[in-house]
């Protein structure tokens, strides 16, 4: 069994240097680079529609699609519940504003918690300093005030910050940079096997989409799913898929990978939320 | 790329074949083997692959049953399975940085 | 909250309708966790109406999509009102007004 | 709404009262279970049309996918230059075919857009009716099984 996995290994010459880049400015520019070679007819700023940004029949059905995209329904609803008031009379409003347009502003390194912080975070825990019960992570009532939230940021720019003077901080970048370039599930595969090495290639039927533009448009509403859900969910679903067991939504490996994707997509825009096959 | 898939059914193949004379006692004891090297391997690697856990719960669901040659078919699996996890977080541990383009 | 969403813009005397309507459109095949069937469930019939008129209707069968969309365009101008209703095969109705941008 | 329909309404249950009350009497089609409970293309394109012979036309505009994204939800559009009253559509390989019939009263385009469900690859058809005849457009759109769930 063991030499099985190990030949694996020998045919991984996919002319890829060995050893680790120098910084996460380095690694960004190196991330970016990569998608732009490997799709040179993709407009840069593209890349933030996914997979309809390599895919011109896909994106014709997408395009129809947003002509009366299915997420409206949950921006609605995300209106109402960011406006309504809780028990004490506060609402959401009252921690991010009056449209919640702060989109922009995660996910972001807590110094004094010495942890990332992701909008879906900072919903729930404003709900519950005010005394609510928080949301369910992963649908529902999260995706739509986010869905809410992010259609009023909409154009903001994506500039994750690793601060330089909490190393924890690039620590968990390190640790979701790990995640993604790691192996796991029992079809052995990385983040990175289908998002970037192959990515654009088909999976049976479906085209894996570029991980450069990943974390734009959450939340979003999968056809797949008929529902919104949040990054968080999707991430869990890949996992399904590869056959390794998805961790919790919100945990520490799911933020710190959030906190690394997010980040290698720095300088594209917030453009949720969005709807995807 | 699907090494590991052929890992897998290979391994659950091959314990298919190698649990002749099962009982009550034997197949607990392998049940409780596999459980404990379960619980090692996410203490250890942090994760699990999904077929383990469903091996795992087969072989309890056969052992209440009363399917004992079953459940230690699937206790062996999940055993494997479990290994090759342990396996793969091993050589995993340097080998990601390669991918990473610089 | 009506189930009727209506985006209605004029241009050159066409008013380009796109509506989408929240209803599960159910086919009656999916199943329950506990293995019983969904009974079916979805909207026959849509209509249009403005200035007293019915300007497009439509009648639907269960493979129409979730959330049912619909794109069509009438004669029509700016500050004509268009009200659109649908019923379903349980005989639940909703109707939903807009002032034509 | 024909005849029969109005009669299947009034015969419902009290709260078909209302949705007959809202809802605008006239000779637009409605759904009838004679149309659209009906494997047969044949049978429903006579239902709805009194006749089932169809020409195949330039004139009617089909957009619809090649390869479907997703099954559930394939965006189609047919329009026509032709002076239409009614356009229907049909999907071939669902259990019953007949998915939309679209009234276009005067002063109406003859558009319609709208999304649909496909089991799997089918042929797909849009019938526009005319001066009282049937002029078709045809194409197959491949539906596939995801390899990514999630």
């Amino acid at each position: 069994m063991k030499t099985i996995i190990r030949s694996t290994l020998g045919t991984l010459g996919l002319g890829l240097a060995l050893g680790v880049s120098a910084g996460p400015v380095e690694d960004q520019a190196a991330f970016q680079k990569y998608y732009e070679n490997k799709f040179p007819n993709t407009p840069v700023m593209d890349f933030q529609n996914g997979v309809y940004s390599i895919l011109p029949e896909a994106r014709e059905q997408w395009e129809a699609i947003e002509e009366f995209p299915p997420y409206e329904i949950a921006i609605e609803n995300g209106e109402k519940l960011y406006h309504s008031k809780f028990a004490n009379g506060k609402s959401l409003a009252d921690c991010f504003g009056p449209e919640g347009a702060v989109r922009g502003q995660y996910p972001f390194w807590d110094k004094d918690r010495g942890m990332v912080i992701t909008m879906e975070r900072a919903v729930n825990e404003c709900r519950e300093a005010n005394g609510e019960k928080p949301y369910g992570w992963k649908k529902g009532k999260i995706a739509d005030v986010t869905a809410y939230m992010s259609f009023n940021s909409r154009g903001q720019e994506i500039k994750v910050d690793i601060p330089s003077d909490d190393p924890r901080a690039l620590a968990a970048y390190e640790e979701g940079k790990e995640q993604f370039y790691t192996k796991r599930g029992q079809l052995n595969f990385a983040c990175a096997d289908c998002h970037m090495l192959t990515a654009g290639n088909l999976y049976r039927a479906d085209t894996t989409s570029p991980a450069f533009g990943h974390a734009t448009s959450w939340p979003v509403f999968r056809s797949k799913w008929q529902s919104m859900g949040t990054l968080h969910r999707r991430f869990a679903g890949c996992h399904n898929n590869i056959r390794a067991n998805p961790y919790k939504a919100q945990g520490t490996e799911y933020s710190n990978l959030e906190y690394f994707v997010t980040y290698m997509s720095n300088g594209l825009e917030f453009n949720g939320p969005a709807a995807r096959k | 790329m699907f090494k590991g898939l052929t890992v897998g059914l290979v391994a659950v193949a091959m314990s298919m074949g190698a649990s002749a004379g099962a009982s009550n006692v034997s197949s607990s004891k392998l049940i409780k083997e596999a459980t404990a090297a379960y619980k090692q391997v996410s203490k250890d690697t942090g994760y699990q692959w999904t077929v383990s856990v469903k091996a795992l719960k087969a072989a309890q669901a056969a052992f209440d049953k009363g399917k004992y040659t079953d459940a230690e078919a699937h206790a062996r699996a999940a055993m494997d399975l479990i290994e090759a996890t342990r396996l793969q977080a091993k050589i995993e541990a340097d080998t990601w940085k390669m991918r990473v383009p610089k | 909250m009506s189930s009727i969403r209506i985006k209605a813009k004029e241009r050159k005397g066409s008013v380009d309708v796109k509506t989408l309507m929240k209803h599960n459109m159910e086919t009656g095949l999916r199943k329950n966790k506990d293995g019983s069937k969904i009974p079916e469930h979805w909207i026959t019939d849509v209509t249009a109406e403005s200035g007293g008129k019915t300007v497009f209707a439509a009648a639907f069968n269960t493979s129409i999509s979730k959330d049912p969309y619909l794109a069509f365009a009438f004669a029509g101008k700016k500050g004509d009102t268009l009200k659109i209703s649908w019923k379903d095969n349980t005989g639940k109705t909703d109707s939903a007004e807009t002032v034509v941008k | 709404m024909d005849r029969r329909s109005i009669l299947k309404a009034a015969g419902t249950i009290s709260a078909a009262a209302a949705a007959l009350a809202a809802f605008p009497r006239a000779v637009f089609a409605a759904y009838s279970e004679k149309a659209f409970k009906n494997p047969k293309v044949e049978d429903s394109l006579n239902e709805l049309f009194g006749g089932n012979a169809t020409t195949p036309s330039g004139d009617v505009k089909l957009k619809a996918p090649d390869i479907a994204e997703n099954g559930a939800v394939v965006p189609i559009e047919v329009s026509t230059s032709l002076k239409a009253d009614k356009i229907a559509f049909m999907v071939k390989e669902n259990p019953n075919p007949l998915a939309i019939v679209a009234d276009i009263p005067a002063g109406t385009e003859a558009m319609v857009k709208t999304r649909v469900r496909m089991g799997k690859t089918t042929q797909v058809t849009a019938v526009v009716s005319s001066n009282g005849k049937l002029y078709t457009a045809s194409k197959e759109v491949k539906v596939t099984i995801g390899g990514c769930g999630g």
